[in-house]
């Protein structure tokens, strides 16, 4: 079973990007058979649901975990492509992006399966080289400063992710997961460091709405759905095995998810509010790492779907989408987006949302409920967007919209968590949020610091992140 | 933004604070120098090292190959998009260089050979061994004149050449992981430990193929020399 | 503490020396042969360490490769490149040396901002006014005058003001042209009115930093490069 | 005499694994010094790769034991040597740090078409005016 499942998910789409790249192809519609083949497999191994730990390659080889948390992720890796590559089917992609994206998925399937630190440092140094291409491909002058800064910053951190590892393998000699607990503690906040560039969660992960302002929105869907998730399943993985990170991960999620929030709010531009509002969902993902897996994967899907829909968006400033209105085949999807990522009960944020927000209590509720009434707020600027007339319904109803329609329904009806207190409860919070908006936010212009989002100030705001966790939590 | 230079003197602080921490952490490594022994016996390899990253972890490998290669294909793919100026025919006409020159060229090629095909025996790594590969095609590539190479060896074949043994790589990898390995073979002879020499090899005409590929390419850019 | 121990201390030792040296001043050379010199320190350590591979590989990756891809950004990086048409006083090739009111000019700019300009001959006007709206030149000097070779497509900077001959066909010729002109352009002074304009260069779109000080550095009167220029070229009789 | 003087330094084990660790991870430190307050991108990518390359070394630091290389002379043969692993698996990490590198090299140079003095500030500023 490992092997054909690691042949499946890793080996596969590499032969298939060493084809494409030698054949220099460049229509997508032919890899759509592998991301099917991926989410069925991960499917029927989620039914199954038994965990299976193999070690690959003999005595000091490189370890492997198939267990229901990486199975959720290895299926919404392959529902995020499958949506994605729906929507570029027609058109003829840039030489290099069909390769790349074959490599993405079965890389970001590596992240998910694996359970050996060095490995996942190698993994996404991989992933980080994909991005930055993909960032890269149009090729406009402001993409390539923003693709450079990410990379930059996440080589930063992944070199602390790879101290981390040295004091990792000289106290406990193996880089398995299940040494965690005999790590010093200082190595486990390098190996959060470094996880959290990648995954976006707070200050570490500013270079978000640098990349994804710039980003073409195929790559940005791919980028929030796929890239991201692939920095915090391994944090995942760390706050459930270390107790150290357990205590540490939990309070980066909290000041992530209040931090993106509140630039949410008050960005004038729909894709940085999407970026920001991605770095606030980290923190709802990270906050119970135990159902962390469940969120991730409704996360992943809508936010791939707004930044499609997005991406047709006649201009991104919303004082001109407020004059202009924009056409029904676009508003459609991002009414329902909006409404998903809000925690609209049918919507497929609605069961994972009120489970994290069941297992809360006391003050880390109460925050998390701010925050979720700070996401129903910022994306109450994307709901009350006026609609303007010429757009024609059935366009609306694009194939990959539908998919991800039915793929949302689907995981909220399977994985759902309908007690009627938190129906009642998130209806109020998304009724309060609309409320506030109308009232307050849509006429004030709060204009944020911004400045903290140089590059210098990044990794600075690394190593000051790394003091404060030092502090708080003792060396 | 003028970013005022206290702000970066504070990170500095920190993060001298944090390595300071780092540097006083009590070491613990001790009774580990006999993994080589252990390693060794099983893997039919004198050389533990080439051992443990050609077949134990070989998976890593097989990731560290993908990133030397969409990384060399990415940059390429910026050089050749970019409009070249035209380009004088030889580099370096003066005799005595391009004698000194072909002698470096066969000399690096012989020890990218030593380090590949005995690189299971003694210490030497593909990697190595496929860097010294590249170099002594770029410097092969610098004395003789541009047409003469571009026909001779014109990048469709050098990039067939590469993608196959890629392929062949991720093939062999697939075998390993599923347990078809050869017989370990005598201890110590060229042919033994499985798939190590076969992928030793495959490595650095992949690496060597990647490296000269690239500095082609910065060749035609009118960037280097 | 042995003696290896010694040695070893010695050798790691060299790391940090070698780092420090790279990142002292603001010089890339410095810094690409800091750079080299610390992967060649590392691969010592590493060999004394009693790790041959990984100093083999970082010998040959870490020290060789990496200072070739420094040394290959170095010898492209720190230019801007300049086309030029050749007009006698104001950009003129004498016996392999460059010299004219606009080459000193960008030199001296070039010192200033620490970038070296890079001059490419080009033989047609057009020519070079294709490539500077390509963005292959980032800028251009030589008979091209204010009024007349105003462009959307790339952004003109008078630096010299000039006399124009102009005839009522709109066929023009520059006054340095006509003095010094070597072509045989045929072009009777009487039946053209003289105009006032600007001898100027043309920059490129995509250089955007450089447009800006570039703009700057013509505009701050406490710059007397200018006024020195015109007294040793035109000796004030313009 | 030389022993002395460094026990005499303090109390912490002045050995030379631990003196070793100490100019390693000041390595690190220069190279973050560089990559903080270098205005040039070149300057702050060199900056990055000896960081790089210092967390590299402290790697093969964890590896060494009487500096014996981990090559088995005879078959059966149980001689304590170096540790093969982390060697092992820090040969990726070069590799990767390298083609990394190598690509923010060449992509600088594009950028370096626009901003020819690849001051970062400046860059920055270029898109807040």
């Amino acid at each position: 079973m490992v092997n054909l499942s690691v042949s499946i998910l890793v080996l596969l789409p590499f032969f298939c990007g060493v084809i494409l790249l030698a054949v220099k192809g460049r229509s997508s519609r032919v890899l759509l058979p592998l991301w099917v083949a991926t989410s069925v497999l991960a499917a029927i191994m989620l039914i199954k649901g038994d965990s299976v730990h193999a070690v690959l390659g003999g005595s000091y080889g490189v370890e492997l975990m198939f267990d229901p948390s990486s199975w959720t992720f290895v299926l919404m890796n392959g529902l995020v492509f499958i949506g994605v590559t729906l929507s570029v089917i027609k058109e003829r992609l840039p030489l290099l992006s069909c390769p790349l994206m074959a490599m993405l998925h079965g890389t970001a399937n590596a992240v998910f399966i694996s359970y050996d630190l060095f490995n996942i440092f190698i993994c996404i140094e991989f992933i980080g080289i994909l991005a930055f291409l993909f960032i890269r491909l149009g090729n406009r002058i402001r993409q390539i400063w923003s693709s450079i800064q990410y990379l930059i910053v996440g080589n930063v951190g992944m070199i602390l992710y790879l101290t981390g590892c040295f004091y990792g393998y000289s106290a406990t000699g193996s880089f398995s997961m299940e040494t965690l607990p005999a790590i010093p503690a200082i190595a486990i906040y390098l190996l959060v460091i470094g996880l959290s560039v990648k995954g976006g969660v707070f200050l570490a992960g500013l270079w978000l709405p640098e990349a994804h302002g710039e980003a073409e929105s195929a790559v940005s869907a791919l980028l929030s759905g796929v890239i991201v998730n692939c920095g915090i399943a391994p944090l995942l993985r760390l706050a459930e095995l270390s107790p150290v990170a357990a205590r540490v991960v939990p309070l980066l999620a909290l000041a992530s998810a209040i931090y993106g929030v509140i630039y949410a709010m008050f960005d004038k531009d729909i894709k940085k509010l999407l970026a920001y509002s991605t770095i606030s969902q980290a923190g709802f993902i990270l906050i119970v790492p135990a159902a962390g897996h469940l969120y991730a994967i409704s996360h992943g899907l809508f936010k791939s779907w707004l930044f499609l829909a997005a991406g047709k968006l006649p201009s991104r400033s919303f004082e001109q989408l407020k004059k202009e209105g924009i056409k029904v085949q676009v508003w459609l999807p991002l009414l329902i987006g909006a409404l998903a990522i809000s925690g609209m009960p049918v919507l497929g944020g609605f069961g994972a949302k009120s489970m994290i927000l069941g297992k809360l209590s006391g003050l880390p509720a109460i925050l998390m409920y701010m925050a979720a009434l700070g996401t129903a707020i910022s994306f109450a600027k994307i709901i009350f967007l006026p609609l303007a007339e010429g757009g024609d319904l059935a366009k609306a109803v694009s194939f990959s919209g539908a998919f991800y329609f039915l793929s949302l329904v689907l995981r909220d009806v399977i994985a759902g968590y309908f007690g009627v207190a938190f129906i009642l409860k998130t209806l109020f919070i998304i009724g309060a949020g609309w409320l506030i908006y109308l009232a307050i936010t849509s006429r004030r212009k709060i204009e944020l610091p911004k400045s903290v989002e140089g590059l210098d100030h990044i990794l600075g705001l690394l190593f000051v992140v790394l003091l404060l966790m030092i502090v708080v939590f003792g060396s | 933004m003028r970013i005022k230079f206290d702000i970066r003197k504070a990170y500095f602080a920190a993060a001298i604070v944090v390595v300071a921490l780092l540097a006083v952490i009590p070491r613990t490594d001790l009774g580990r120098e006999y993994n080589a022994a252990l390693i060794a016996a099983k893997a039919g390899i004198p050389n533990t090292v080439t051992a443990i990253y050609l077949k134990n972890r070989l998976y890593d490998t097989m990731f560290e190959v993908m990133v030397f290669s969409i990384s060399i294909s990415g940059a390429l793919y910026f050089l050749k998009k970019e409009n070249k100026f035209h380009l004088e025919d030889t580099l370096f006409t003066d005799p005595a260089t391009i004698i000194i020159f072909r002698g470096c060229a066969m000399l690096s090629f012989l020890s990218a050979c030593a380090l590949a095909t005995v690189g299971h025996l003694s210490p030497g790594g593909g990697f190595a061994a496929g860097v010294a590969f590249g170099t002594s095609m770029v410097i092969q590539s610098l004395i003789s004149d541009r047409n003469h190479l571009s026909n001779y060896l014109s990048m469709e074949r050098p990039e067939r050449f590469e993608k196959s043994s890629w392929m062949l790589i991720l093939a062999i990898s697939l075998l390993t992981f599923s347990g078809i390995i050869p017989s370990n073979g005598i201890w110590g002879s060229l042919l033994s430990g499985g798939w190590v020499p076969l992928l030793n090899i495959l490595i650095m005409i992949k690496v060597g193929l990647g490296t000269w590929a690239l500095s082609l390419g910065f060749l035609d850019h009118k960037w280097i020399f | 503490m042995t003696g290896h121990g010694l040695l070893v201390i010695g050798a790691v030792l060299l790391m940090p020396v070698m780092a420090f040296f790279t990142l002292r001043e603001d010089h890339i050379l410095h810094a690409i042969i800091g750079r080299g010199m610390l992967g060649i320190a590392a691969a010592i350590a590493y060999a004394l360490m009693g790790a041959p591979d990984v100093a083999v590989t970082e010998a040959l990756m870490g020290a060789f490769l990496v200072t070739l891809l420094y040394v290959v950004v170095f010898s492209s990086g720190d230019e801007f490149r300049v086309g030029y048409v050749e007009l006698p006083m104001m950009v003129s090739k004498e016996s392999e040396k460059l010299e004219g009111f606009a080459v000193d000019l960008l030199t001296e700019f070039g010192r200033k901002i620490k970038v070296k300009p890079s001059f490419v001959p080009f033989e047609s006007r057009q020519a070079l006014l294709d490539a500077v709206r390509e963005g292959y030149m980032d800028m251009a000097i030589g008979p091209f005058v204010y009024p007349f070779d105003e462009s959307d497509n790339y952004l003109t900077l008078p630096i010299l003001e000039t006399r124009i001959f102009k005839k009522n066909g709109g066929e023009w010729i520059d006054l340095l042209s006509l003095l010094y002109g070597s072509e045989n352009r045929t072009f009777d002074r009487s039946s053209a009115e003289m105009e006032k304009g600007f001898y100027s260069v043309l920059l490129s779109e995509d250089a955007h930093d450089l447009n800006d000080i570039l703009f700057s550095f013509m505009g701050d009167e406490d710059n007397l490069t200018v006024p020195e220029l015109k007294k040793k070229y035109f000796g004030e009789s313009k | 005499m030389f022993k002395t003087l460094l026990n005499y330094l303090g109390g912490v084990p002045l050995d030379v694994v631990f003196l070793a660790r100490l100019l390693l991870l000041s390595v690190i430190l220069i190279g973050l010094w560089g990559v903080l307050f270098k205005k040039n991108l070149i300057m702050k990518i060199i900056a990055m790769d000896i960081m790089n390359t210092g967390a590299i070394s402290l790697f093969v630091l964890s590896s060494w034991y009487r500096s014996k290389a981990p090559v088995i002379a005879e078959k059966g043969s149980s001689i304590p040597a170096s540790d093969p692993v982390p060697q092992a698996v820090i040969l990726t990490a070069i590799v990767v740090g390298f083609s990394v590198l190598a690509l923010l090299v060449v992509y600088v140079m594009d950028l370096s078409r626009y901003f020819h003095t690849l001051d970062t500030d400046r860059i920055q500023n270029r898109w807040k005016r």
